[in-house]
Parts: C-alpha cells; structure tokens; sequence
C-alpha cells in the first residue's frame, strides 16, 4: 500500500512535468518526482519498529543489527537530495534567463525553434 | 543596485531577533558539521544550516549587507576550496595505496566514540561542510539576490548587474 | 506505523496535485514546500534522522529560491489553456504506465521487511556490523557515505559545483564579445 | 589497474582549480584545458586493452565502488580522450567570441570527468551520479551564449535529461529494492542466480526509456536537433561525438550485455530503435537548411547505425557497431567542428546565404570533403568500412530488411552531404564574403588532425589493429554476465 502510493506520487509529479505549459510547474513537477523517488528508497530499506542506523556506547551490536534500518539508501538519498538541488538551482537559472528575454515562463510562447 | 530600493532589509524586529540568532545558529551548524560520525548529521546537513545562518542575514539586513560582507568572491573562493580539499584528501588517499582510502583511520585505529575517532571522516566532513555551505549560499546570491531588483515604477524587473571580478 | 506513512503520504500527494493545478503560483509553491516537509517526517519516522535534517534544510532553501527568484507582482497567477484531447491521451498513457508499475511493486518485498535481510552477501549487513570497527564512525550513514562510498559523495559535491558554475555561466551579463553577424 | 582513478581525479581538480587561479591569469584555463586533455590522451593510451579491477577506498567489491577496465572501457576512454584533445585545440580560438572562458573550460573538464566517471565505474548508484555531472555540465554548456535559441534548447534538454535520469534512477531503486546490492558485476551474478522478477522488468524498462532519451533515439530524440546546434561548435562536437555515446549507448549496452543478459527480446527492441532512429533521423536531415541542425539529424540516424549493428549481438555485429561508434565519434566532431569554423567566419549557419568558400577556406573545405566522404561510407574512409560491416553483420544474422535498409540510409546520406558541400563550399562566392579569412591556425590544427584520424582509422578494418583495438571490446561484451563478474571478484 505504502509503495503503491509512493509510485502514485511519481505519476503526479510525470503528469505535471508532461502536461504543464507553465516552466515553474514543471520544475515543480520535476521536484516532485525526485521527492517521490528519495521516499521510495528510504522505504526500501525501512524494517518494522527499526532504529536509525547510528551507534550508541551502550548499544547492544547483536541487537542494533536485528533492529535497525538499512543505511545505504539513506546514503543513496543523501546524495539524491543535494543532486536534485544543484538541478533546481540550475533550472531556476535557465528560466529566469529565459524570463529575462522572452517576458513569459509560458513554453508555448517561448518557440523560436522549429521541430 | 538601484538606488530607488526600498529601504534595506526588513523590520527592527526581524533584525534583532536575527542579530541574537546567528550566532547559535552558525554555532549549531559547525556542531553538525564536526560530530558527523557520532550523531546524526555531517557535513551536509551543517553545511546547510550555515548557509541558512547567511541567508537569513541577507534577508533581515539586505544585500548590500551580505555582499559587503561576504561577498560573492569569497564564497566561489570557498566553493572550490572546500572541493579541492575533498579531491586532496582522496589523492592523500591514492598516494598512500588507495583512492579515498581511509589513511589515517587504517594506519593507527582510534578509539571510537571521540571526535578524533573516525580518521579522514571528519576531515571529509569539514570539506563537505565548507563546499555545501558556500555552494547554497551562492546559489542564494545568485538566483536570489542579484538579479532580482525592483524597477521605478514599481514593476518588478530584470536587470542586469555588473558583476565584480567577472571576465 | 505503516498507518502514519500512509496518511503522509495521502497528504503529501494532496499537496502536490495543489501545487500542479493551483492558479496561483505563490501558494503552488508553498503546497510544493508542504511536500518537502511532509517527506521530511516520513523520513523522521522511518529511521533517517540524517536525511530529515538536510531535507527539511534544502526545503527552506528551495522556498526560498523559488519566491525570490520566479515570483513576480505580475504574474501570481497562471492562465493555463487545456486541450482536452491531449489531457485525456496523457492521462491514458500515464495509467497504462502506472499499471506496468504497479505489478513491478508487487514484487518487491513487503514494506517493512528490507531486502538486506533476504539476502546474504548485501554490503548493508556488513555496514552495520564492521562499520564502527573499520571506519570508526558511530553514525554508520556517515561511514558508508564518507568512507565506504565516498567516491559517490565526491561525485555529489562535483555536482553541485557544476550546477553553481552553470548557473554563473548562464547568469553572466555579456555572454558574447562581439555582436554575431546575421 | 592503478592509473584508473586519475581519469576521473585530473579533470576533477583542474576543474575545481581553474576557477581559483583563471581568474588572475587569463591564458592560464587555455593552457591547462589542453594540458588535461593532452595527458588523458597518452594515459588512455597507456593502458589500452588492459583489463583490471580498480577497489575505491580499498574495500573490495561488493562492499565500496569499484572501477572496472576492460576492452571496451579502454576503447571508450581513449576515444573520449581524442576527440575532447581535439575540442580543446579548437575551443582555444573559437571560444574567443564569448566571454567567461575560465568557466567554460571548468565546466568542460567537468563533462569529461562525469563521461570518464561513467565509463570506468563498475556501480550502478555511482554510473548515476557521474551520468549527472556530465548532463548537468552539457546543459549548462548548450546554454553557453544565453542567447534566445539557445536557453530555449538548454531548457528543453534540461527537462527531457532530468526526467531521464530520475527514471534511470527509480530503476535503480527497483534494482536494489530486488537484490539488495549495487555492484553491477554482484547484481549480474544474483540476477542469474535469483531470477529476475516483475521489479526487474521494470527497472530493465526505466534504463531503457532513460538511456534511450540520452543517447536520443527516436522516438526520444525530440530535443536533440535543438540542444546540439545551438551549443557553441565545439560542445557541439563533443555532445554529438560523445556524449550521447558514452552517457547514452555505452552505458545500454554494458547494463544489457554484461548485467542483465542479453536475450532475443532485447535483441528486437535494439533493432527496431535502431532502424527507426536510422530512417527518421536521415529523412528529417533531407528538408535542412541550417549546417548544424542537418549534422544533429544525422546524429541521430547514425547513432541508429551503432544501435542496430549491436542490437544484432552477433560478434561481427557488435564489431561493426563498436566500429561504427568510433568512427562517427571522429567524423562527426569533424563535421561540426568544420561548420563552427564556418559560422565563425562568417556568423550564421543558413546554408542558403553560403556559396563558394572553398577558394577562401581550403583547409575546412578539405578536411569537411574528408568528413562527408566517411559518414557517407565512401572508401577508403572510415564509414565505408564500418558500413560495410553493418550491412554483412545484418546479412550474416539473416536480417535482410535491416540490411536495405542500412544500405538505402547511406544513399540519402550522401545525397544529403553532396547538398553540404555544394552548397556551402563550392558554386560562386557571394559578394559579401569577398573578405572572409579562413579559421585559425590552432582550429586548422584540430580539424586537420581528426581527418587525418579519419583516414587512419580505416587500417583498423586489418586483422593486427583490429585484434589490439577493437576485438578485445567485443570480447567485454560477448563475455556477458560470467565474464563481468570473475572480471571484477578476480582478486
């Protein structure tokens, strides 16, 4: 149920980015799906009742291990979130220049190429 | 800038709130930063919260503020120095036998738990810490605070401005 | 406890088809930001402490850039033309899609079980159970993105420089040195 | 294996470098720009054909990334370092029309890291991560001159790349949501051991859809006739020479052949894609009056060649495809590069204002003779033998119809290339290019160089280069997931 939603947030973020004219609704729609994607990973390595993967001086080994979560993806995520970031920041510097010159975030406007 | 902006910043109160604020808050930030491998956090997650400690600087004094202070120069300076400290210490790593091996850690194992435990983490960690930092914080200058600047009468308007130290 | 994600995760899709279908651009990006911080509480609550503090973090910035940079007095609003044929063969091709996901989902294992404890040879065990003693990190997330994979985290940081030296590039005032003929 | 890691450390920390010092000396990025690429190339040289393991950290597969180097790897990575050599020369002159050369060469040395990143790694999250670097540093780069064309195609690459890689990367939750590991040489072994499920299915679907919308083929090819001629010539070359290569088919066909195992449906998709790409692309060429955009078309159709010859996974297929991918690397960054010497010139790309430069610019006239007459597949270029094999390989596999139809797209190409060269360079000087010099010397240097690589290239059609270049890179492939595997637990 929990992936199935989580997929179903993917799908709105695609529809935004496919369906939009508006350049910020697609970069929102952009940012939706990274987001989407980012909690997919992090439930993939959820365990029942699970403990963050972070040692403690009296922690049990034996124990942390049967009860924590799984940390590469949030280290797979780590990385997600601040690549998704540099994107966004990237974008935002393309519409703004593209702003500067056209006086629209509209993409039908914005064809001066052909194709 | 123009020189028809309103006045800089924002209230007396945000001012102040922020002048008390940023302290702890950087504070709190190089807290993140170097107990990385202890706690949850890193270089991340500090290096975000520092910038979020100049950004908020910016928006309660305004940009003059920042700019004078910081500058832009400085953070690219301190972008590409927090990379290049990241990149020597993986080629620290490479002459010592490996790509990002763990040198210090691997030569002579610390005791864990302390802030010195963990070898060329923490190192990592401060690299991270530097290049985030300065990385959001550009961005914030760049997309936010310079192109966007009033026109006289009262429409918002793209300008383009001279940008220091530019070639 | 799958209960609370679920409920976030309700809120979080409510959140996004308002930020996609708003009128208005200003409160699409607040809804936008509501997603952020919903997956930032899903991420508390699923053991990623971490992954929270630097999601709800970079959420702040993205909000911040987003209004300071793309909002502007004059057009709050988005008039938005809609093709009911496209709309409709988007939406079909998108469900046809949704579907072929949908038994992909199937097949993973059941939420709450993760794959490392199926099977025998995946690094993660290994992380949790070596990770303190090899790297000396206590946080086993910073041992594994700093140590064991810390080639991925070079690559991350390159990425941000690239998409700050991009941005600089594209944001610069005189682009070309001489005007081009033609 | 231990020169491995420099392909990526060098261009990493000249990138990062150049930014801290371009700034007091101004030749300083020229010189250093050349100076990497010059080095990539005798490093890449160095350990051609060699195969080895390279463990990052020093912890050992599947545990830490791994860089893996095998026959194909070094092939790719000496032809990335060629061509980009070749580029930089030629951006010494050219890219003194825009400003902000410092960031230029950043961001160039950027690209090449994330292709080289991609090439050698030997995981899956990492291929992801290093994809990204070299996308995000193109998107930038189409966008270079921030004129209106260009920030509009920028725009649109942007998005289409994006939601590539965000796909590639779902697939890549799927991956390890299934087995648990990210090591490619660990997920072939458990694939062959487990089975695959629906999951992986599914994430074989997202590579697909994804890696196809990088290397453009139809039908995901929509923004790549707007990104790649409004890029400044020389990222031109280098989007078109290898990019779509190394980020787009190189990292297919390793997924396909060495991890996921290639089978006769996979076979089929290739083919199709291919020759759609092949035909589309060349019939969109014929209508084309701007120099760049008829090269970005041609693009896309010969990428269909390569895809073709390799979807047929015979191993005189998947020679002729690797042959082919190397050849179009050399004679299409020939090509843009001619017309960015062109547009520098004379500042616009319509070829119907064009008309008899040959008298005013002999070393482009000659050297884009030589690019026409290899994409073209006129012996004894380059293209004739690689086209030569395409056609064979699709008649050894019993493939006729792809074989027409092989045959059938070189004759539009040459069609198409006989309207370049009449036009642009041949028939009478118009009257307002009477004083138009020809490129600078350090631009002459680089397109001379690649055609004679042109030339060259052919005599790998003979048993000995062929053997030392080429056949140990088919062999990667045919290796399939066994091979990979014992490639990269071998110690």
């Amino acid at each position: 149920m929990a992936f199935t939603l989580c997929f179903v947030l993917f799908m709105v973020g695609l529809y935004g980015v496919l369906s939009k004219k508006n350049m910020v609704k697609i970069v929102m729609g952009l940012v939706i799906m990274n987001c989407a994607v980012n909690l997919f990973l992090i439930m993939l390595g959820y365990k029942k009742g699970g403990v963050a993967p972070i040692l403690e001086k009296k922690t049990n080994l034996a124990d942390f291990l049967a009860r924590s979560v799984d940390p590469l993806p949030q280290a797979l995520v780590l990385t997600s979130i601040v690549i998704g970031l540099g994107v966004l920041a990237l974008t935002i510097g393309i519409c703004i220049r593209l702003y500067e010159k056209y006086g629209t975030f509209d993409i039908t406007e914005i064809r001066r190429l052909k194709g | 800038m123009d020189k028809s902006e309103k006045p800089v910043g924002m209230t007396l109160i945000v001012q102040t709130v922020t002048r008390w604020l940023k302290g702890p808050i950087i504070l709190y930030g190089i807290y993140i930063v170097f107990t990385g491998h202890l706690s949850p956090g890193g270089g991340f997650a500090g290096g975000v919260i520092i910038a979020c400690a100049f950004v908020l600087i910016t928006l309660a004094f305004g940009a003059k503020f920042a700019l004078g202070r910081v500058g832009k120069l400085l953070a690219s300076e301190l972008d590409s120095l927090g990379a290049l400290m990241f990149v020597t210490i993986a080629l620290l790593g490479y002459v010592g036998g490996s790509f990002f091996r763990n040198f210090i850690q691997m030569a002579n194992p610390a005791p864990p738990f302390r802030i010195f435990s963990a070898g060329t983490i923490l190192l990592s960690n401060v690299a991270i810490g530097l290049k985030v930092g300065a990385s959001l914080f550009m961005i914030f200058i760049i997309l936010a605070v310079i192109r966007v600047v009033e026109d006289k009468d009262g429409k918002m308007k793209m300008i383009q401005k001279k940008q220091g130290g530019d070639n | 406890m799958e209960l609370l994600i679920i409920l976030l995760l309700v809120f979080m899709i409510i959140a996004a088809l308002n930020a996609l279908e708003g009128k208005d651009l200003l409160s699409s990006v607040v809804s936008l930001s509501a997603v952020g911080f919903g997956l930032s509480v899903a991420f508390l609550v699923m053991g990623a402490p971490d992954i929270a503090i630097v999601q709800v973090v970079v959420e702040i910035l993205t909000l911040i850039i987003l209004i300071r940079a793309t909002i502007r007095h004059d057009l709050t609003t988005v008039a938005e033309g809609t093709e009911f044929f496209g709309l409709l063969v988007g939406v079909v091709l998108l469900f046809v899609v949704f579907l072929f996901g949908l038994e992909a989902v199937k097949a993973l294992p059941p939420f709450g079980a993760p794959i490392m404890d199926a099977v025998a040879s995946a690094p993660s065990r290994y992380y949790l159970e070596h990770g303190l003693k090899e790297t000396g990190a206590a946080n086993i997330v910073t041992s594994v993105i700093l140590d064991y994979r810390a080639y991925d985290t070079l690559g991350e940081a390159t990425v941000l420089f690239t998409a700050i030296l991009g941005a600089l590039a594209i944001l610069r005032g005189r682009p070309l040195k001489k005007k081009k003929k033609g | 294996m231990n020169r491995l890691p420099l392909f990526v450390a060098v261009p990493l920390f000249l990138a990062f470098l150049i930014p801290v010092l371009g700034r007091k000396w101004k030749t300083l990025p020229d010189i250093l720009g050349n100076l990497a690429t010059f080095f990539l190339l005798l490093l890449s040289l160095s350990i051609l054909g060699i195969s080895g393991v390279y463990a990052v950290g020093g912890w050992p597969p599947p545990l830490g990334i791994v860089m893996v180097s095998d026959g194909l790897t070094t092939l790719m990575l000496l032809i990335v370092a060629l061509i980009s050599f070749a580029v930089t020369l030629y951006s010494i002159d050219y890219m003194e029309l825009y400003t902000s050369k410092t960031r230029y060469y950043s961001l160039f040395l950027l690209m090449i890291a994330g292709m080289n990143g991609v090439i050698i790694t030997g995981d899956l999250f990492n291929l992801f991560v290093f994809l990204e670097i070299a996308s995000i540093a193109s998107y930038a780069l189409v966008a270079f001159g921030c004129q209106h064309e260009e920030l509009e195609a920028s725009f649109k690459y942007l998005v289409l790349g994006t939601l590539a890689s965000t796909f590639i990367l779902l697939g890549i939750a799927f991956m390890y949501g299934t087995y648990g590991t990210l090591n490619l040489a660990h997920l072939a072994r458990l694939i062959s051991e487990n089975g695959s499920t629906a999951a992986t299915k599914c994430a074989l679907g997202l590579f697909f859809v994804g890696f196809s919308l990088k290397a453009a083929l139809v039908p995901f090819h929509a923004w790549l006739p707007d990104a790649h001629p409004s890029a400044p010539a020389p990222i031109s070359a280098m989007l078109s020479g290898l990019l779509i290569k190394s980020i787009g088919i190189y990292a297919l066909i390793r997924l396909l052949f060495n991890v996921f195992g290639f089978t006769p449906l996979i076979s089929h998709i290739l083919i199709t894609l291919g020759i759609l790409s092949m035909v589309v692309g060349v019939f969109l060429a014929i209508g084309q009056w701007d120099y760049k955009r008829l090269l970005a078309y041609h693009s896309i159709s010969q990428i269909g060649y390569v895809t073709l010859a390799i979807g047929l996974g015979t191993p005189l297929g998947i020679l002729a495809g690797l042959f082919h991918l190397v050849n179009h690397s050399v004679f299409k960054s020939l090509l843009f590069l001619n017309a960015g010497s062109v547009e520098y010139n004379l500042g616009t790309r319509d070829m119907k204002k064009m008309g008899g430069l040959q008298e005013k610019m002999p070393v482009t006239n000659a050297t884009s003779l030589v690019g026409a007459f290899s994409i073209s597949g006129l012996p004894p270029f380059n293209g004739f033998w690689s086209k030569l094999l395409i056609i064979l390989a699709c008649v050894q596999a019993k493939n006729i119809p792809a074989a027409v139809w092989a045959v059938l797209v070189s004759i539009i190409t040459l069609s198409s290339f006989t309207k370049v060269q009449r036009y642009v360079y041949y028939g009478k000087l118009k009257e307002e290019w009477k004083d138009v010099k020809e490129a600078p010397q350090t631009m002459r240097i680089a397109m001379v160089m690649l055609a004679v690589c042109c030339v060259l290239m052919g005599l790998l059609i003979l048993p000995g280069p062929r053997n030392a270049v080429l056949t140990p890179a088919v062999n990667a492939l045919l290796a399939g997931r066994e091979g990979y595997f014992n490639l990269t637990f071998s110690r």
